[in-house]
């Protein structure tokens, strides 16, 4: 399959979580939309790893092809990191002020 | 005298010595000595500027008279500082200046005066390197310091609107130095040091700068409105009468006598040199807005009712003609500026004390509420008319030498241009008049009858100004010969 | 390599210290001690270019004179804040210890994000600077102002940081090499693919919210505004410094052959970075905030750095970032003294603090970039490099313009400090300041006024 | 020779040495001693002019620089006096009508108190000392230089009684309008240097031939229009009158004896350079015409003693310009000789006169008065006769020069300038009769305290009188077996243009038909006011006359006011609210965005990252597709 279909995928889910980080009010729907955002990326490094494989350069070499791979299994660890502090985050406001609605964030503004 | 063979410059001393003086002031611990103090240093200060006068061989356009440090870690390298004819002239003009504004306003009180005087120093010792700059840079460091102790001054020792009054003035100026740094740059982007390599900061290089026609127009009127604001001249003359009337008189005297002399030297020390095409190019269209400015202000004049507006006013006509006088490119416009500059600064300072001594004396500025000191102080009207007189440039008093030569230039440049300016000169006379009638003719009443005959150091000091006023107006050929060099230099520029 | 593995190092030895020690002062000696030992080692590195500690980092990271100056400046400014706002951050909570570990954390993320040779160093070295902070922000557990601020700050940075990421996957499935070596993406003059168009567009943007570049600044004043104010000061300062290294790094480095294609953009963020940060400030009643909007407008001066990309512009970002550090450093940590944010709190210091009131004018007119302040030579600098480039004149002159309007907000302090009369006559308007205290004020005027005279003295160990 | 007149610098100097004296001893001297050194150092300058007088007879003239006023590239300007025939003959009158006025003034002004006594002393001296500075320089500026200092000083006398508002403004009036005309002498002096380099009278004579016509008629008109301003010409002669505010020795001098006379010097100085400019010439004297004529009418109908005096001042100063016109310097050089005196006798003796009523200067309350004063009344007499022009007093000669001059100029000049001969028969006898003839009109007491005024006063009238009777006979002209010397003696400095060409016939005709016609008008005055009854004034026309044909109102509304006016309108609204508000406009503008932009910042995420998002597309669409 080409690359573009993976190119089209990826950044079709990436769009899906962009509106929805745009359209919920709740945090921790927002932040499962980051996420998705970061799983799209995930899926297309992995896609473009596989297209290198195939490129001349991944041919001749092809620890080249694995960086990518690698650089996915950091994002994982690094959305995960996020995840505990988000939430952390997301528990302490809700302790604070009984929501987790967005729109209710604007003591701070102007 | 050459800066090898002596380990201090003339240039050096000038800066630093005030600047010295003044950190010193703020380490007193009561304020009664620090006047004493204040008054020996810029005393002092003055007798350097006459030594310069005395031993300081040439006075050339790019002095030789020079102080040049190599700091490592300066971003330009280097650091000079010299004194060539109209640096003299106006080191000489800021070192007289001090000394009598201390001892007119010997007997004002000021809060906290360590702090008033330590300002004053500053102001002092950052106008004196704005004169002796002889690098873009450190005139650009100097252009702005001369600025802060002044806005400092005015905003702590002013009068009722003087926050906001002095930071119009701030912002101001300041808006129009940031357009000259951007023009700085440019300029020493093209220059080519004199050995060669890379870039340079130094007036020399600035002078003998490669530009082209386009380049010339915009960067010259980077300079300028930086200047024109300074000066200042139509139409960007607005912060100047609310300046100088919210800011204590003796800074006042320092604004008007010498801070205003910058903007016209500037023009002399950078513009000219830099762009001399582009000057050539404009030269009809400033010119114009001085004759203009000189007429409006004078006819504006005629209305002020706060003896501080009218004087701000005079003076805004008065620098419109020394403006002018400067892109006449004429020999005798250029003389008369730098003659003109000096006379004006002691004149208005001048009428600055007595306007002082007067509000001192009764509290009030208001022309409508006075009437009548001459009976009260028969010798501090005499030397008050005397002083006004030199302002509308009667003969015999200096400023009569140096506006008849500006407007002079002004002829060659453009009969009408002269024929337009020549009436601000009546309606100098009108407005002079009325202040002089209104406010010591006339019977006194119930504000000037407290007027006592002033004190005798402020007499002296007064008639110091006058008898100034007098040698120079019958003999001015000294002042003359110490700018003829400066001027043929220049010269050389548009021929 | 010695500051990222010395201070990761540093911060878990202070997590024991939280562990096992009740003490409230020790972390804070422990900080400032490792900070200045990490300085040393630092500058000992950059002096022999050679690291204590010797692996093979496969050249993911570059240690040069360059990247190492920066870190320097960095953990001088880290050493100066701690000194001035060390006690303050004992009184945000209870788990001090924590709060210096995670600064030291994020020291150790600038220190990544300064010598990154990758992409994926770069992220790495981001997040380590953002996770940290998100907690930080958020350390006032029971002001609701710092559990929003946290929560916007969380929320926005990893929004930003799934943008960064979708930019380097294009980025390596753009260029030929298959590389995330940045010095490697070997890309020819030509026009370049869409994929990486795409790409660099992405990081573009993620870095600019980074450095809150306007269009993406807005959550910088609300997260500077609720975090406590001693890590607002921190976050303002060193971390945003950072971020611009990385920026100027990653643009110049890996995308300067481009630099033609992606000009534009750039002088389209920081035009509007500088009209929008100044005229914002403007309004500003409490200064905290109104250090917020500053902060945007100084970021548009910085961002003439990404814009020239040549020689001046590298010395002028360091010294910008040391300049506007220092003085950002010093005017909060006499904010945090201060019993009332507003601009009112600060009439008439001047009678009754006269050293805060000098040391804090010199660095409001060091912000102000007026002469002889480290500040007026940064802003040289930066107009020199622009002025260099030759195009975009208007930018420039706009530049200065919003300097003008600049002056307008930090002149308003100043004449609170000199010129207005205090409300009520008795009552102190700070909380009681130590000798100690004002004795680091005056350092640190003094360092300004020194870079502010001889700016030689930081820029030349770019060179070294 | 020359070294006779190296001590030409001791004339000026004594009177500024007096001027010091007087103005800085002012506490400590007594009245007599000021009043001493006034006079007496204008006495010796007086010596000392004679003896110049004697020593440039024959036409030797004396040329002594000094230093350099202004020395540059471009032009030099030195320091220099010039003696010669003209200025040592206005150095006499200056210094000798100077010195009586002085003697005359330690009388009249005694009941001043020391310090404005000394005060007084020390500005006539200043004045004496611009007065020569102006008619010794040897340049136009040095020149210039005495001729404001002299309008400086005028300035001072008449605003001498500075309490009184009407007269510092009547001061303020002089000094403004001589200013106007002293920047038309400035242009003129810059379009010289500019020109020619020099403004020395003999390098600008020399060179002529460089200046074009334009440039010298434009110099030649410029150079008038400050002579109108200091001569009291039209249109700026509303001056003089009002300058009656000063003491009347201060008018005897100033206003009728020497300042007002530099206009003529002036031009009569620059004769070579009016020579050549016809088209000035002209104006010139049809301006002198109108001035004589209109001041003459105006004078007709005025009842303060000085007024009157002061309106015959313009009138006889317009005659003079009429002669100057026609080219016939001498003749107006003459005739300010000869006025000098007359004029100098006829405002003594009104001086005496208001002195002996107590500074009453209505004639509508005086009458009679020769009974008591009878000094002052023979030669108030003299002096009228003398300017009526009755053969042969001085004014005769002089006058009819000027007569002969225009008649063969211009017959219909001649009849204009005859018929203002006659007016200024009709009024000045008019004047003599009310004041001296008829009945007292005044109250009791005033009459009881009329007095004859003191010898220091009498005396100078008496010398006066006798000059104004003989002073003629220095000019007789050839007809009377004259030798003209005058003319001779001048003849050196002054290129006469207009010789004469009539017939003794005819020139005897003129003479005659004028002095018959004149004593006839005397006569009728005689009849109409020997017992002169104050009336109302009926006729439109003589209120017009009395009002002085509303000049003074018509400026007012088109200049003084409109001025005002615009002051006021730029002060409020173009400074105020144009200029000034264009620079706050910027800082409210500041403000004004500042405050909307802010509410961007609107505190949800929401909306940060729509903006946010739209940014990216933003971008993203320019990297693209631009």
């Amino acid at each position: 399959m080409e690359i573009r279909w993976y190119i089209g995928l990826a950044v079709a889910l990436f769009s899906i979580g962009v509106m929805g980080v745009l359209t919920r009010r709740n945090a921790i729907i927002v932040f499962m939309c980051i996420e998705l955002m970061l799983n799209a990326v995930n899926l297309l490094l992995v896609a473009f790893s596989k297209m290198h494989a195939l490129s001349p350069v991944g041919l001749t070499n092809p620890s080249v092809v694995s960086n990518a791979q690698i650089f996915v299994f950091f994002i994982m660890v690094v959305a995960a990191a996020e995840v505990a502090v988000g939430l952390a985050i997301i528990v302490m406001m809700y302790r604070n002020t009984h929501v987790v609605d967005i729109n209710f964030l604007n003591r701070l503004k102007n | 005298m050459n800066p090898q063979d002596v380990w201090i410059t003339f240039p050096e001393l000038l800066v630093w010595f005030p600047l010295l003086a003044g950190l010193v002031c703020f380490l007193f611990k009561d304020n009664s000595k620090v006047k004493s103090w204040v008054l020996l240093a810029s005393i002092l200060t003055l007798c350097i500027s006459f030594a310069s006068l005395y031993f300081s061989d040439d006075a050339k356009y790019l002095a030789l008279n020079k102080a040049s440090y190599t700091l490592k870690y300066m971003n330009n390298g280097s650091f000079i500082l010299g004194l060539d004819g109209m640096g003299r002239l106006l080191t000489l003009l800021t070192a007289f200046a001090f000394p009598i504004i201390f001892v007119a306003t010997y007997n004002t009180p000021y809060k906290s005066a360590k702090n008033f005087y330590g300002l004053m120093l500053l102001a002092q010792s950052g106008l004196m390197g704005v004169f002796t700059a002889m690098d873009a840079m450190s005139f650009y460091f100097f252009w702005e310091l001369a600025l802060i102790p002044v806005y400092f001054l005015s905003s702590q020792w002013g009068g009722e609107r003087r926050i906001q009054a002095t930071f119009k003035f701030f912002v101001y100026t300041f808006a129009g130095s940031l357009l000259m740094l951007i023009g700085i740059i440019y300029v020493y982007l093209h220059t080519i040091n004199i050995n060669g390599n890379g870039h340079s900061f130094a007036l020399y290089a600035f002078a003998g700068v490669r530009l082209n026609p386009t380049e010339q127009n915009w960067l010259f009127w980077l300079f300028f409105i930086a200047f024109a604001i300074k000066m200042p001249i139509f139409p960007f003359h607005t912060w100047q009468p609310d300046a100088y009337e919210q800011a204590p008189t003796a800074t006042t005297m320092v604004l008007s006598g010498i801070m205003v002399k910058m903007g016209l030297f500037a023009c002399l020390r950078w513009l000219l040199p830099i762009f001399p095409q582009a000057t050539i190019k404009f030269d009809t269209i400033i010119i114009g807005l001085s004759v203009i400015g000189m007429l409006y202000a004078s006819i504006i004049a005629l209305k002020q009712d706060d003896l501080k507006r009218l004087v701000a006013y005079s003076s805004i006509a008065h620098i419109g003609l020394m403006c002018a006088g400067i892109f006449t490119k004429t020999e005798v416009g250029l003389q008369g500026v730098m003659l003109q500059m000096f006379c004006h600064g002691i004149n208005i300072i001048g009428l600055w004390i007595v306007i002082e001594l007067i509000e001192r004396q009764t509290g009030v500025r208001k022309i409508s509420q006075l009437g009548g000191v001459a009976h009260k102080a028969p010798i501090l009207t005499i030397l008050l008319v005397v002083i006004a007189l030199a302002n509308i440039a009667l003969p015999l008093t200096n400023a009569f030498i140096g506006e008849f030569m500006l407007f002079n230039g002004l002829f060659a440049f453009n009969k009408w241009y002269a024929a337009a300016a020549g009436i601000s000169i009546i309606l100098a006379a009108v407005y002079t008049l009325n202040m002089i009638q209104k406010v010591f003719y006339g019977e006194e009443n119930s504000i000037t009858t407290a007027i006592k005959e002033i004190a005798l150091h402020e007499k002296i000091i007064l008639s110091v100004v006058v008898v100034l006023i007098f040698m120079m107006g019958v003999y001015p050929q000294p002042m003359i010969n110490l700018t003829k060099a400066t001027v043929e230099a220049l010269m050389l520029k548009f021929n | 390599m010695n500051t990222i593995l010395l201070t990761a190092f540093l911060g878990i030895v202070l997590m024991m210290i939280g562990a096992f020690s009740k003490s409230k002062t020790l972390p804070r000696f422990v900080a400032i001690g490792g900070i200045i030992v990490i300085l040393i080692a630092n500058m000992v590195e950059l002096l022999s270019q050679e690291s204590f500690f010797t692996f093979n980092v496969k050249n993911m990271l570059t240690f040069n004179s360059f990247n190492l100056a920066f870190i320097g400046v960095a953990l001088l400014c880290t050493l100066i804040y701690f000194l001035l706002s060390g006690s303050a951050i004992e009184k945000v909570g209870s788990y001090v210890a924590e709060y210096f570990a995670l600064l030291f954390f994020v020291l150790c993320g600038v220190a990544i994000s300064a010598t990154f040779n990758t992409l994926l160093m770069l992220f790495i070295g981001i997040e380590i600077i953002s996770i940290p902070l998100y907690i930080l922000t958020g350390s006032d557990k029971r002001n609701l102002k710092s559990n929003e601020a946290a929560l916007k700050y969380f929320l926005m940075g990893a929004f930003s940081t799934g943008i960064m990421l979708m930019g380097i996957a294009f980025i390596y499935g753009g260029n030929d090499q298959a590389t995330f070596y940045i010095s490697q993406l070997g890309f020819g003059v030509g026009k370049m693919s869409p994929l990486i168009a795409i790409g660099l567009v992405l990081l573009l943007i993620s870095m600019s919210f980074k450095v809150s570049a306007v269009p993406f600044h807005f959550w910088t004043p609300d997260v500077y505004d609720g975090a406590p104010t001693v890590f607002t000061s921190f976050m303002a300062t060193t971390v945003k410094a950072a971020g611009f290294f990385a920026f100027l790094r990653l643009f110049d480095n890996g995308f300067g052959v481009l630099q033609p294609q992606w000009q534009k953009l750039i002088v389209l963020i920081t035009a509007a970075t500088l009209v929008l940060g100044n005229l914002t400030a403007v309004f500003q009643q409490s200064v905290k905030r109104m250090l917020a909007y500053s902060s945007i407008a100084q970021a548009g001066f910085m961002l003439f750095a990404v814009f020239a990309l040549n020689e001046k512009a590298k010395e002028g970002l360091i010294l910008y970032a040391a300049a506007y550090s220092l003085a950002t450093i010093g005017i909060f940590a006499i904010l945090i003294k201060m019993k009332d944010y507003t601009i009112d709190g600060f009439n008439g210091l001047a009678k009754k603090q006269p050293v805060l009131a000098v040391t804090g004018l010199v660095f409001l007119l060091s912000l102000t970039g007026v002469p002889l302040t480290a500040g007026f030579q940064s802003k040289f600098y930066m107009l020199m490099a622009a002025a260099e480039v030759g195009s975009y004149t208007w930018l420039i002159i706009l530049a200065v313009l919003c300097a003008a309007i600049s002056a307008y907000y930090y002149f308003k302090i100043i004449q609170a400090i000199f010129f207005k009369e205090a409300s009520s006559a008795e009552g102190d308007l700070t909380e009681v300041i130590t000798t100690a205290f004002k004795l680091m004020l005056i350092i640190t005027a003094v360092l300004i006024i020194l870079l502010g005279v001889m700016p030689g003295l930081l820029t030349d160990w770019l060179y070294y | 020779m020359d070294n006779v007149l190296q001590m030409v610098w001791l004339i000026p100097l004594l009177p500024l040495i007096g001027f010091l004296i007087n103005g800085l001893g002012r506490n400590s001297l007594s009245k007599r001693m000021s009043g001493i050194i006034g006079s007496g150092v204008i006495l010796f300058s007086f010596l000392l002019s004679l003896y110049v007088f004697f020593n440039v007879k024959g036409g030797n003239s004396h040329l002594a620089h000094y230093f350099n006023l202004i020395d540059i590239n471009s032009f030099t300007i030195g320091f220099d006096f010039q003696i010669d025939p003209l200025s040592s003959l206005f150095l006499l009158i200056i210094t000798g009508v100077g010195f009586l006025i002085h003697l005359y003034s330690t009388a009249y002004m005694h009941a001043e108190d020391g310090k404005d006594y000394a005060k007084y002393f020390a500005y006539l001296n200043l004045f004496v000392f611009s007065m020569l500075l102006l008619v010794m320089g040897g340049n136009y500026v040095i020149l210039f230089i005495g001729w404001e200092g002299v309008g400086l000083c005028s300035y001072l006398l008449i605003g001498y009684w500075f309490k009184n508002v009407n007269y510092t403004n009547a001061a303020k009036k002089a000094f403004v309008m001589n200013r106007i005309g002293d920047l038309g002498f400035l242009l003129a002096v810059f379009w010289l240097l500019n020109k020619l380099g020099t403004t020395n009278f003999t390098d600008v004579f020399a060179n002529l031939s460089k200046l074009s016509t334009t440039d010298i008629t434009g110099i030649t008109l410029l150079l008038f229009v400050g002579a109108t301003g200091k001569s009291a010409q039209i249109p700026l002669f509303t001056w003089l009158p009002d300058a009656m505010a000063g003491p009347t020795p201060v008018s005897a001098l100033i206003h009728a004896a020497t300042m007002v006379t530099a206009g003529i010097y002036m031009i009569a100085r620059s004769n070579v350079l009016y020579n050549l400019a016809p088209l000035t010439q002209e104006i010139i004297m049809w301006i002198g015409l109108a001035t004589a004529l209109l001041a003459a009418t105006i004078a007709l109908k005025q009842n303060d003693i000085k007024k009157v005096l002061a309106y015959s001042t313009v009138s006889q100063l317009g005659f003079m310009f009429l002669a100057l016109g026609t080219g016939n310097y001498i003749a107006a050089v003459f005739h300010v000789m000869t006025h000098a005196f007359f004029k100098a006798l006829l405002f003594l003796g009104s001086g005496s006169v208001i002195h002996g009523m107590h500074h009453e200067q209505d004639i509508n309350n005086m009458g009679g008065l020769k009974s008591k004063m009878k000094i002052t009344y023979i030669t108030f007499f003299i002096g009228c006769l003398a300017i009526a022009g009755i053969p042969p007093l001085s004014g005769f000669f002089s006058k009819d020069s000027i007569l002969i001059g225009a008649y063969e100029h211009n017959k219909i000049v001649y009849a204009i300038a005859l018929f203002t001969a006659c007016l200024t028969a009709f009024y000045m006898f008019r004047l003599l009769f009310i004041t001296f003839n008829g009945k007292f009109r005044g109250t009791q007491k005033q009459w009881n305290h009329v007095h004859e005024s003191p010898a220091a006063m009498t005396v100078p009238l008496i010398i006066l009188a006798v000059l104004s009777a003989i002073a003629g006979f220095v000019n007789i002209p050839a007809l009377f077996g004259g030798t003209e010397s005058l003319t001779h003696f001048l003849s050196p400095v002054i290129q006469q243009t207009h010789q004469t060409t009539l017939s003794h016939a005819t020139e005897y005709m003129l003479m005659g038909g004028a002095v018959v016609l004149i004593s006839a008008v005397i006569s009728w005055a005689y009849f109409k006011f020997k017992n002169y009854e104050p009336k109302e004034e009926t006729s439109s026309f003589g209120k017009t006359l009395e009002n002085k044909w509303y000049v003074d109102e018509f400026y007012n509304s088109i200049l003084v006011k409109p001025l005002q006016a615009i002051a006021a309108f730029f002060n409020t609204i173009v400074e105020k609210k144009g200029i000034d508000g264009m620079v706050n406009g910027v800082g409210k503008v500041v403000n004004y965005g500042s405050r909307q932009i802010r509410l961007l910042q609107s505190g949800q995420i929401g909306h940060y990252v729509l903006l946010m998002v739209l940014g990216i597309l933003v971008l993203l669409i320019i990297q693209l597709f631009f």
